[in-house]
């Protein structure tokens, strides 16, 4: 019966391996329609809906995630062309990993924001179908393998970011969203216009075809940095990051999580394959050099505007600005044969872990807003008890930020300092221990405030709102896992392993 | 189909009994994680409780301490079979995070084990009306989770992870009144020991990047010496590196700097950071790093040991002073530490059996002592609210057990046989003669005046001079009623002191500190 | 001089095949030179006075004029499917939009007519930008087009193409249009993208001005008391017309320029001037059947592609025999999917309904 | 005959960029959308040449849909407030 | 085209004086003072203009379809033209502008 058992269960896998192809183009389509679907019926008649929706979302990534762990990279030709022609969607274990992050990362914000949205009087009509179009276009993000479809892709993106941004109803959260909008928008022209120079060049829009044909020019030169500028203004990427600050902290809490783990991390992602797939011909030193000392410079600059915050949540908003300088980081050390793979490693688990840690806190920072009506951290003394559990979780994620073992986010810091040790790139290895340190500085003085004792003569006018559970424990679920990734990096991995780009394999024996 | 079921039942059965076996096998090897994870679970759910359940968390606040200490005394009867119960996972690729039961660990763990007990018997007692308890026992517990993770550590990796940890887990405690004096002491707290802890990670991703995943090995790894003959100079600054982590927590002169500081945390978190965690984890990090990553003739022939010996040597007399001119009680006491503290470095790295024995036992010697006289400060300051030396006066009449605790406590302090410290001090004195390093001898001199010389007026002020008129304790007295402390308060220092005595008059018999640390060193350092 | 050249082309054209061949192309040459100087020049100027100019009124007539002088430009590059689309955008949509916005800035801000300088409104700080920062942003721009245009014209033609390979698997595709077989077939999911783009933004509209109140009740589209006279029969002729072209576009999109986009846009356009003459009326929420219309498209051409996983191997693939017909059901469907929402951006409002007169 | 409509699209272009100086200085409103119309007319006279110098019919269709979508313009223009009247 | 029949002829004919017309439309709109009388100018001018150069057109096309569409064109501009000058000289008249001038 045992053997039975094990022989079901072989089956289920090869099942599951073999529906893993047809899994991929159901991660977008699923969230999708599930999309049109809420807007159709209308949330108020089927709350239930956007729930289930995740909930299939889910199930759609884990049997892709399942197929590229047992089977290797996945891919799909849409519509049966192939590739110059037609568009693939290819996952490998990269993409894997990220799909893996957004099925968590957005599950939790899906059941969190019905709550805090009602909870705050706002409607959820608008939010469910742009939230779930948002959701699908993340996954589309991490499985296209067609230049021209990731620019559509990231016009999606930035026009459901947007207005999720300003849904918190007030003037700045408009003027932050329209700032961001326009900063994105010219952010795509700029990646169109690569986009245009790549396919006059190669012919071809294809990831792998174009990185194959492309030669170290001047045209694939202009082009690669048409397109790092562009995605690096949707990211908010170091000098071009003003419009993130105030978007992604004006925005309800559950479209802040989203935004910071999700949307931008899915262009920085974006930004890591396009130049170790298609552009690793131009990856010389002095450009990974540039690239990484613009991630430098953002680890220091973010981390130095978040100390003197005087809200919780431009606190978590500059931090992502620091936190995405370490993805850069791996550009200089991917071209070191030594730094190679931990470097990629690293930066592509920083990405993960930094999803959870980054949700956490804006969740915790959320159930703030909701219990106290306000982020003012000097409101903090005192009003722990009430919060503890968010509190509690708050802290798990800084933990993480910060490279604290024995969180998820220390074992990417390890990764990435021991590829810098071992290739003997002292000032990148500087760059992490610093950005670790200041990362603490802006971290503690937050948890000071949580710690401190009420200021003398403290009264109580009004009692903190009290929070939905489902609220209480989203935060501290998400923080627990960047937690339990700190206790065996080796599942992510090994996930991460399936289809690595060559830079990175070259250097493997 | 029926017949098949019945013959796979049976197969079933027998697979499950041998797997029930392997599992009681794998569990039994298990034990050092279980151990850790007991005292992380109590952490879990004490935060869990809401503030005003105060005896359900009472009971699993003894439940967990009880069990954690039953678990080191099985792995403890399980090293002295002979048997070291290793548990490790790959964390990384090429990094494994590694737990094993070694015998210098069960000693730091027992230590560990023994004394949260107390503590939390003292501190239940000791923050009996303060606010926040759910989250101060709860950092308390994951605090000695990272201890009992530090003891138990198998090699570097998992050392700095628990080591960090401790960090993280300790904040909360230092500023857990949360007025601005606790604040700013938790700043420099962190100030210094994030810095350690970025020494600290250097030198170990320097060491894995030279040498890879090893476990630790007594008298020093082989890789590491290999290495070291290729490229010394990258093993010095490494070992450079790891030192100068650890020295942080292990309060050397000069990154001490925030051990007197973080004195304004409740008693018990002093108790604690004093005896037990953070303090005894930078010098326990010393004895491992000097004596199972490198080994001391390794360190001594890259010049690093006479260096550190040098510092610690410093520190000793400089604490001492420091803590000479020192007014609050707690403060002297705190000096007193880091001066204290610095024989287990030096002992280790002056090298030799006989020193080792010394730093080793001092450990433990220590962590009784210290305990023993935070804890009585702590019941001076709860009951007659006294927190000056010059507040003492006749106040051993008043508060006799405390006092009698404290004297012990004292004593042992400045060496005087037949106390623990005694032991501690002759061992590292008879191993510098040994080595031939005859200045430490006249350092330990120095240090033991200088010890007499801020101890022994505070015990004069105790039991000699008499209390200032009007005290309150004197009407009370008239009243014929008890003054001295709650006895949850009045236990733990006494059976600390009772050990600290015993630990040095017993010194000789099979179970005392001092046989142990002899066995550690024969069978680790010296045999093979 | 270029009056000359056309006299000279005219002379040249009437007097036959009195001169040369040779000669005939080289003015022919000539000519488009000075047609697509002329062009590129006033484009350049137009977007120039838009962006730079101080009256606002002026720059919304002025990219008007632009949105016809890029038409013409696409006609040049041989694209019409771009200048119907730009055609049918511009000239109903992108104008008649500028103008109504127009509207709402003077309307809010109160006593500025149509020379109104642009100035921000009150509360906002002043955007203006240090002039060194300026020269260097527009010398790092100049940089940017001088190295595109050098890399573009030095450019080498690769051997093989995606949009030769579309050319020569066109048969397959079950459509004569190219550019239609890309959009519904070789890439169809871009066209799913893009027709989600419209309903985002549609989505992102109804956030926007719901939190504003914009949609509210003062209407300041209601029809005025008294139409002018000739308004009514222009509407009686246009609009069937509009929706014959709809139709006509829907079609043609198979084997010529055109297809569901332009089709769109048109009726669309259609739905701007009914709005704009008070027989359309804003509505705050979208009916049903406008719901319908809103998703029908992209669930249409999602169940169509998701079904092709089963009917015929690859998800977006039709199955055999099938695809002409289902790329005519999917671009009709399409075509009200992307006119809706076109048309309820412009109105700001949730939904339409028809005003009773 | 292409000689021709190309020399004739040039010299209506030339017409068009000539007539912006009108756009450009006013001074009424109406003077500018007047303009704008009259180059809605040119753009059409321009496209149908083109479509013959080219031979792409479908630019005829470009053609169609500027005259069919003239008037929502002008209308979407005298839909403006009558507020500054007299200003 | 080797021989130019009349209809070529005629066709040519068309064609300038459309653009004539065009180019007195355009002069009208840079050199009359006021809007009314550039609207008149222009309104007239452009249309005929147009109408010339789609017969012109016409006489060429390469079949009825294209004659009917351009055709159709024509009308279209006709019906579009005379309904916005209408509504823009009606908007200028009630402005009360146009004879005078509006300060810039």
């Amino acid at each position: 019966m045992s053997s039975e058992f094990a022989d079901s269960g072989l089956m289920t896998a090869e099942l599951l391996t073999a529906s893993a192809e047809l899994a991929l183009p159901l991660v977008f389509f699923v969230p999708l329609l599930t999309a049109l679907l809420v807007f159709w019926v209308g949330s108020t008649r089927a709350p239930w809906l956007p729930p289930l929706g995740a909930a299939l979302t889910v199930a759609a990534a884990v049997v892709l995630i399942f197929g590229v762990a047992n089977g290797g990279p996945q891919s799909h030709h849409l519509g049966g062309w192939q590739p110059p022609l037609g568009i693939e969607l290819y996952a490998d274990g990269f993409a894997a990993v990220m799909i893996a992050l957004t099925a968590v990362v957005g599950l939790a914000v899906t059941l969190y924001a019905g709550p805090y949205l009602r909870g705050k009087g706002l409607s959820l009509e608008h939010f469910w179908p742009l939230w779930l179009i948002q959701w699908a276009t993340l996954n589309g993000i991490f499985i296209s393998a067609d230049l021209f479809n990731l620019y559509v892709m990231l016009e999606l993106l930035t026009l459901t970011g947007a207005p999720l941004a300003a849904m918190a109803a007030d003037r700045a959260a408009l003027s932050a969203a329209l700032r961001y909008m326009l900063l994105a928008l010219l952010g795509s022209l700029a990646y169109l216009l690569g986009v245009a120079l790549l396919y006059g060049a190669t012919g071809s829009l294809h990831l792998q075809e174009v990185g194959a044909l492309l030669e170290a020019d001047a045209t694939a030169a202009i082009a690669a940095a048409l397109i790092t500028a562009g995605l690096f203004a949707k990211a908010a990427i170091f000098p071009l990051h003003i419009w993130l600050m105030p978007a992604h902290s004006n925005a309800p809490a559950p479209a802040s999580a989203a935004l910071s783990a999700l949307v931008a991390k899915a262009v920085v992602y974006l930004v890591l394959r396009l130049w170790l797939w298609v552009f690793p011909v131009l990856l010389t030193a002095p450009m990974g050099w540039l690239i990484g000392g613009i991630g430098a410079v953002a680890i220091v600059y973010g981390a130095v505007q978040a100390m003197r915050q005087p809200r919780l949540k431009p606190v978590i908003a500059y931090s992502t600005i620091a936190q995405f300088g370490y993805l850069l980081l791996l550009l200089p050390l991917v071209v070191l044969p030594a730094a190679a793979l931990p470097a990629w490693q690293g930066a592509a688990y920083h990405a993960v872990v930094h999803g959870l840690a980054k949700a956490a806190a804006f969740l915790a920072a959320g159930n703030m807003i909701y219990a106290l009506g306000h982020d003012r951290l000097e409101g903090l003394r005192g009003l722990t008890p009430y919060l503890s559990v968010s509190m509690l979780a708050l802290a798990l994620a800084f933990a993480s930020l910060m490279g604290m073992p024995p969180t998820g986010g220390f074992l990417s810091k390890w990764l990435l300092l021991s590829g810098a040790i071992a290739a003997e790139q002292w000032l990148w290895a500087a760059v992490v221990i610093v950005g670790g340190l200041l990362a603490a500085v802006y971290a503690f003085r937050v948890l000071a405030y949580v710690h401190a004792a009420p200021p003398s003569g403290w009264v109580e006018l009004r009692a903190p709102r009290r929070l939905p559970r489902i609220m209480e424990w989203t935060p501290v679920v998400l923080a627990l896992l960047a937690l339990l990734l700190g206790v065996s990096g080796m599942p992510l991995l090994q996930l991460l392993a399936h289809g690595a780009p060559e830079i990175v394999t070259q250097w493997a024996e | 189909m029926a017949g098949m079921e019945g013959v796979g039942m049976e197969r079933v059965m027998g697979e499950w009994m041998a797997t029930a076996g392997s599992v009681q096998q794998s569990l039994y090897q298990a034990l050092p994680l279980i151990t850790l994870i007991v005292s992380a679970l109590t952490a879990v759910i004490i935060f869990g409780l809401r503030d005003h359940r105060r005896r359900q968390r009472t009971f699993w606040n003894l439940f967990g301490a009880t069990i954690k200490l039953a678990l080191v005394a099985v792995m403890v009867y399980a090293v002295v079979q002979g048997v070291v119960l290793t548990v490790s996972w790959p964390v990384l690729p090429g990094v494994t995070l590694r737990l094993s039961a070694d015998p210098l660990a069960l000693f730091f763990a027992l230590l560990s084990a023994a004394l949260w007990l107390l503590t939390t018997l003292y501190a239940i007692a000791y923050l009996e009306n303060s606010g926040q308890r759910a989250r101060f026992f709860g950092f308390f517990s994951l605090c000695v989770a990272a201890t009992a993770g530090i003891a138990l550590a198998g090699n570097l990796f998992t050392f700095f992870i628990f080591y960090e940890a401790l960090t993280l887990a300790t904040y909360p405690l230092v500023v857990h009144r949360g007025h601005p004096a606790a604040l700013a002491a938790g700043r420099t707290y962190l100030r210094y020991t994030l810095g350690g802890g970025a020494l600290l990670l250097c030198g170990v991703v320097g060491l894995y990047a030279g040498v890879g995943d090893q476990a630790f090995a007594p008298g020093g790894m082989e890789a590491v010496a290999a290495w070291a003959a290729e490229s010394p100079r990258a093993a010095t600054v490494v070992l450079a590196l790891l030192l100068a982590g650890v020295a942080v927590k292990a309060a050397l002169v000069p990154l001490h700097g925030w051990l007197p500081i973080a004195m304004v945390a409740p008693a018990p978190v002093s108790a604690l950071l004093h005896a037990v965690a953070v303090v005894k984890a930078g010098a326990y990090g010393v004895i491992r790093i000097v004596q199972d990553v490198y080994g001391a003739d390794l360190a001594l022939e890259l010049g690093v040991t006479p260096v550190l010996a040098a510092v610690a040597a410093v520190t000793i007399l400089y604490g001492s002073l420091r803590a000479l001119a020192q007014r609050d009680i707690k403060r002297r006491l705190a000096f007193s530490t880091v001066s204290q503290v610095s024989f287990i470095t030096l002992g280790v790295a002056m090298g030799g059996a006989v020193g080792l024995v010394g730093g080793i036992v001092h450990l433990v010697h220590q962590g009784l002592m210290k305990i023993t006289l935070f804890f009585c400060a702590g019941n001076y300051a709860e009951k007659l609210g006294i927190h000056r030396i010059d507040q003492l006066n006749g106040v051993g009449w008043r508060m006799p057990w405390t006092s009698v605790a404290f004297t012990i406590g004292a004593l042992g302090m400045i060496g005087l046989p037949p106390l623990a410290g005694f032991i501690s001090k002759w061992h590292l004195g008879l191993g510098a003669y040994q080595q031939g390093w005859y200045w430490i001898i006249g350092v330990l001199v120095c240090s033991t005046l200088l010890n007499a010389a801020y101890f022994l007026p505070v015990l004069r002020r105790i039991w000699l001079l008499p209390s200032p008129p009007g005290a309150p304790s004197e009407r009370l007295r008239l009243r014929g009623r008890r003054l001295e402390a709650h006895p949850w308060l009045l236990w733990p220092p006494l059976i600390t002191a009772l050990a600290a005595l015993f630990a040095g008059v017993l010194a000789a018999s099979p179970i005392s500190p001092l046989s142990w640390a002899e066995r550690i060193v024969e069978q680790e350092y010296v045999l093979p | 001089m270029i009056r000359a050249l056309a006299d000279d082309a005219v002379s040249g054209a009437a007097t036959g095949a009195a001169t040369g061949a040779a000669t005939d192309l080289e003015i022919a040459a000539l000519l488009w030179w000075a047609f697509d100087g002329l062009l590129a020049l006033g484009l350049l100027g137009l977007a120039y006075q838009v962006v730079a100019g101080r009256q606002l009124f002026r720059s919304v007539v002025l990219f008007i004029i632009y949105g016809l002088l890029m038409a013409v430009a696409w006609a040049r590059l041989a694209a019409p499917d771009l200048a119907l689309a730009e055609a049918a955008i511009g000239a109903g949509l992108t104008g008649a939009l500028l103008l109504s916005a127009y509207r709402n800035l003077i309307g809010t801000d109160g006593e500025e007519g149509p020379h109104a300088p642009i100035t921000p409104p009150a509360g906002a700080p002043p955007m203006t930008v240090p002039r060194w920062a300026a020269l260097f942003a527009a010398a790092l721009a100049g940089l940017l087009v001088a190295g595109i245009g050098w890399v573009a014209v030095g450019l080498q033609p690769p051997e093989q193409t995606a949009g030769r390979l579309a050319l020569e698997q066109l048969a397959e595709s079950g459509v004569e249009n190219p550019v239609t077989a890309v959009l519904l077939n070789f890439r169809s999911i871009d066209t799913i993208g893009e027709v989600v783009v419209l309903f985002v933004a549609f989505l992102a509209a109804r956030v926007v001005a719901q939190e504003l109140d914009h949609a509210g009740p003062g209407d300041w589209l209601r029809a005025s008391q008294r139409e002018p006279l000739l308004v009514g029969p222009l509407i009686a002729f246009i609009a069937p017309m509009a929706v014959l072209v709809t139709g006509y576009l829907l079609w043609a999109g198979g084997h010529q320029p055109g297809g569901a986009f332009q089709a769109g846009a048109v009726l669309a356009a259609l739905a701007v001037l009914l709005r704009l003459t008070g027989r359309l009326r804003p509505r705050l929420e979208p009916t049903l059947l406008e719901r319908s219309v809103l998703v029908g498209g992209v669930v249409l051409f999602s169940a169509i592609g998701l079904a092709g996983a089963g009917l015929a191997g690859a998800v977006l693939e039709y199955p055999p025999g099938w695809d002409y017909r289902l790329i005519l059901l999917i671009e009709t469907v399409l075509t009200l999917s992307i006119a809706l929402p076109l048309a309820l951006l412009f109105s700001g409002s949730g939904g339409l309904r028809q005003e009773v007169r | 005959m292409t000689l021709l409509y190309t020399g004739l699209a040039v010299f209506l272009l030339l017409n068009l960029l000539v007539g912006l100086m009108r756009v450009y200085f006013g001074p009424t409103a109406a003077d500018r959308m007047l303009a704008a119309l009259l180059f809605g007319t040119t753009t059409v006279a321009v496209l149908l040449l083109l479509a013959e110098a080219m031979a792409l019919s479908a630019l005829r269709d470009v053609a169609l849909l500027f005259t069919l979508l003239a008037a929502v313009v002008a209308l979407a223009f005298t839909r403006l407030p009558r507020r500054f009247k007299g200003r | 085209m080797e021989t130019i029949d009349l209809i070529d002829l005629v066709s040519i004919g068309l064609l300038l004086l459309g653009a004539l017309f065009f180019l007195t439309g355009t002069v009208g709109l840079l050199r009359f003072n006021n809007c009314f009388a550039r609207l008149h100018a222009l309104t007239k001018a452009d249309n005929v203009g147009l109408g010339c150069i789609a017969l012109g057109l016409m006489l060429q096309a390469e079949s009825g379809w294209a004659v009917a569409k351009i055709a159709l064109i024509w009308a279209l501009a006709q019906l579009a033209a005379t309904v916005s000058a209408h509504l823009i000289a009606r908007f200028s008249l009630r402005l009360g502008g146009g004879v005078r001038r509006m300060p810039p």
